[in-house]
């Protein structure tokens, strides 16, 4: 479950949240909808936790963000797939590592690990670029990339920042269809975009955002 | 732990020469700093051996009975001071008058003036002014002595010659070592705050601190042992080659084992830049 | 006038292109449409000079790819303006800075440099947003801030590179009909895409290109 | 050209820190170089004082004839070997005698036995045992000569420590010079390799390498004369107060002015340093 509790946020003498409040069920799926500069990144890093609210509280299962401790962050973040929206790769490893390098951080198993990377990389459609660089890659495929390494966790929530900016319509439905599929088996997402369309033509729930504020 | 391993040997190809600079850094300023603690040692080394040529010489009472004198001899045997004595009697003492200045000198003179003596040569760690005023003093009283002489001025001369130089040897030692220090976990910490982007990615897909440290300590502490050798390996084998070039140099024997201490050294060094580094990047990340 | 002649491109093992011709006529708007990774940003390279065909050669005005100099190159670049797909900002100065580079490169006057660069960020909606830092900007601004150094030296051809992913539509048909006026004025346009749909409202010539062939 | 001073300043500042480390590395380097600059002066200088002592003493025939020993004086003053001429008589040197071994040693004696003597004192740079043979060799069939003598052990033994000593000085000077310029230009490499990304962009947006160059060259400058600013102060305090606490190290007036040296060489190194590094990123670029 996760919730905003009347969340400001400021930067210097920016105002980039104020007074936003919202739900969002365990097992739904919500769009975040908004235009260019809205607060729609804002609202994703601080439910994954990469900044803190002015004001107001976050929270994301048993994690709250007035009382949860530095080091409890890594394990929240294992926990709850993020797709960036400007993709974040370690460009000084393969496509590979970087999908795996999610599973190495819990330690899991070599063998369990490298199953798992190949058949997330497959299930993005990208298993045959396993061995290239991220520079290497258009940029579509970066972004599915980033899309694999934040599903290769099974994560029992997903953030999705405009997962589907840099695709084509038939890989863009795909991406979808693999996303409506993790939530059908459980996977909360909150999936932010500004594509009207999208939403229109799906039943889902949507959140409204604009200069900051929830509508 | 075989990611620990195989992320610390990737580093170094990751950084593109990044990695071969740190090597070369931490190589580089041990090899100053090994290199001056070499000849500094050399450098006593030299000393001890000019102050073994510290003499002092009684010069004995034309009265003195054999008595007198085997008893002085006795007491300056039983100092620690006392390394090694040498009685020279008079007709000695004239032959070596008429060695330095010419023969015909004494013929002229009906009675030989010049006096019996006892040259003392003292214990390396004894060599010091004081040292030497203290044996003077214990045996200065005893009949058969007339007179005692040593190179006071020389004595003390050398004395501040060592002061100067373990003063000027301990700044160098200071400065070259803070230098080595600060030189080369700057340059680990160049390396990493180039890889400022991945480590903050890092963080960002669940990594927990130590998790991301661990590759980055091993890296410099590889990084630095390597360095270490290639200053261990340098300094060892140009050490050996100066002192078969120049005999002597090489005035304290296994000094060059001291280049040795390079390994541990460049280990620590590395090691420690490494965290320093991780550590300020890892605490200004959000 | 922008040309490739049956250019290939291959990069280790993989082909990126495979003999791809096309021209672009003075003054043209011309749309080149792929799915993800189909190779457009690869052309828009080539023909940026950023990047030299394996085989075959690229011709922009007077610039042929097998024949010009080092040394030309930054002459060129700085008449063509390119929108890059990831933005290629300069993160370590604020906004005015990074679309005035553009211009202090050709050694503009100080005072011609401000005035254009205020009128060309105002033109893209982000005239308030001229002393921040890359990084504290939006996705979409970002696209905003690419786009007007792109335009802010007055290039006689624009080769843009999916320049309304990160938009929302309304900001997106903005700078689309920023970039039909330009076109107007006579400036060649080259747009990388995947949006399908905006070729179909648009009367503008079509390059379609998939797995590095041109159709 | 305004843009670029703008630029090379805001260098330092968008770097958050690494500006600082570079100058800092640059500092600590130049005063080890510089610092053992002035140890090796004041080295030079305590062994020109310790050679200025040598004297060559030619001893007169008792039969030279005083035209023949106004002769020689006026060969010897015509050597740029000579610095200074004293005339020692017979009564002179049997009151040195007398001072040394006490008095009435030559009364028994009939005859004065001790010869006349001319002391030459040498000029400074003529003091080593090649230049004294030769004098000797100049004089020596003289008919008022009688014998001439030197500390040639002596003399030959401090040319032979000078000698290892320039070798080793030439050596260590070109070991921490060569440190110095790799660590230096390393450190300006990373700072500037940390920033390729930036330079890549710069190209693909249609500036010249030599707009490129231009700010990294000029923050280099600044850098490197800002490191060696810091090293040269250092250095000429430290050393002044040095010569102050023991006079005996302040041999070479003026040995301080050398510290001064450190500015114009920090900047070449800052210069040549990011020329280097920018070239090197500039040639891997597209
Ligand atoms: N660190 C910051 N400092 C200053 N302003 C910031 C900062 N972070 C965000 N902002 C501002 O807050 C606003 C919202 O940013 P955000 O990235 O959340 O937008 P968004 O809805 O994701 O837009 P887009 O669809 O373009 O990605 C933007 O105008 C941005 O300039
Ligand atoms: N340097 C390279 N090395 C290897 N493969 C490359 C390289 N550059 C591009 N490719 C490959 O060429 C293909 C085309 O890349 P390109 O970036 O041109 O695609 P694109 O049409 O722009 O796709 P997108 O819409 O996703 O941006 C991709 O599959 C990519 O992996
Ligand atoms: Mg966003
Ligand atoms: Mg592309």
């Amino acid at each position: 479950m996760i919730q905003m509790h009347h969340v400001y946020k400021t930067v210097g003498n920016t105002t980039v949240l104020e007074d936003v409040s919202l739900q969002v069920e365990k097992g739904e799926f919500v769009f975040l909808l908004g235009p260019s500069g809205a607060g729609k990144s804002t609202v994703l890093r601080l439910i994954h936790f990469d900044e803190r609210p002015t004001q107001g509280w976050v929270r994301l299962e048993d994690y709250n963000s007035s009382t949860i401790k530095s080091r409890h962050i890594p394990l929240l973040r294992r926990r709850v797939g993020m797709i960036f929206q400007d993709f974040k790769l370690l460009r000084d490893r393969n496509i590979f590592d970087n999908v795996a390098f999610a599973l190495e951080v819990t330690g899991a198993k070599k063998a369990l690990m490298k199953r798992r990377v190949l058949q997330t990389l497959t299930l993005v459609g990208l298993g045959h670029l396993r061995n290239m660089m991220p520079v290497q890659l258009s940029g579509g495929e970066q972004q599915r990339v980033s899309i694999a390494r934040a599903l290769v966790n099974q994560p029992f929530a997903l953030l999705a920042d405009e997962p589907l900016g840099d695709l084509d319509k038939e890989a863009a439905s795909d991406i979808l269809q693999l996303l409506r599929d993790l939530n059908h088996q459980g996977t909360t997402v909150l999936m932010a975009t500004h594509d009207t369309e999208l939403m229109e033509t799906l039943p889902y729930r949507c959140l409204m955002i604009e200069k900051g504020k929830i509508f | 732990m075989s990611y620990v391993v195989k992320e610390a040997l990737a580093g170094f190809r990751r950084t593109k020469g990044m990695g071969l600079i740190s090597v070369g850094t931490t190589a580089v300023s041990l090899v100053v700093f090994g290199g001056l603690l070499l000849i500094l040692l050399s450098l006593y080394g030299l000393i001890d051996q000019v102050k073994s040529r510290v003499q002092i010489e009684i010069y004995l009472s034309d009265a003195a009975t054999r008595e007198q004198i085997l008893e002085l001899e006795k007491r300056l045997k039983a100092m620690p001071e006392v390394k090694k004595l040498l009685y020279v009697d008079k007709e000695m003492a004239a032959a070596e008058f008429e060695k330095t200045f010419g023969e015909g000198f004494l013929d002229a003179i009906s009675q030989n003036p010049l006096p019996a003596s006892l040259k003392v040569t003292l214990t390396s760690g004894y060599r010091s002014s004081e040292k030497i005023a203290a044996i003077i003093k214990a045996v200065e009283k005893e009949k058969a002595v007339e007179e005692i002489e040593y190179g006071r001025k020389w004595v003390e001369k050398l004395d501040r010659l060592i002061y100067i130089l373990s003063f000027v040897a301990v700044l160098v030692t200071l400065v070259i070592g803070a230098a080595s220090v600060f030189v080369i976990s700057n340059t680990v910490n160049l390396t990493i705050l180039a890889r400022r982007d991945s480590i903050e990615i890092m963080r960002l897909v669940g990594a927990t601190d130590s998790f991301i440290r661990a590759p980055f300590l091993l890296e410099g502490i590889i990084g630095g042992s390597l360095g270490g050798s290639i200053a261990a390996a340098l300094l060892y084998f140009v050490h050996r080659w100066l002192s078969l070039r120049f005999p002597s140099l090489s005035l304290v024997p296994g000094a060059e084992l001291a280049a040795w201490l390079m390994i541990p050294l460049g280990m620590a060094l590395g090691g420690l830049g490494s965290r320093l580094a991780i550590r300020r990047i890892l605490r200004h990340l959000p």
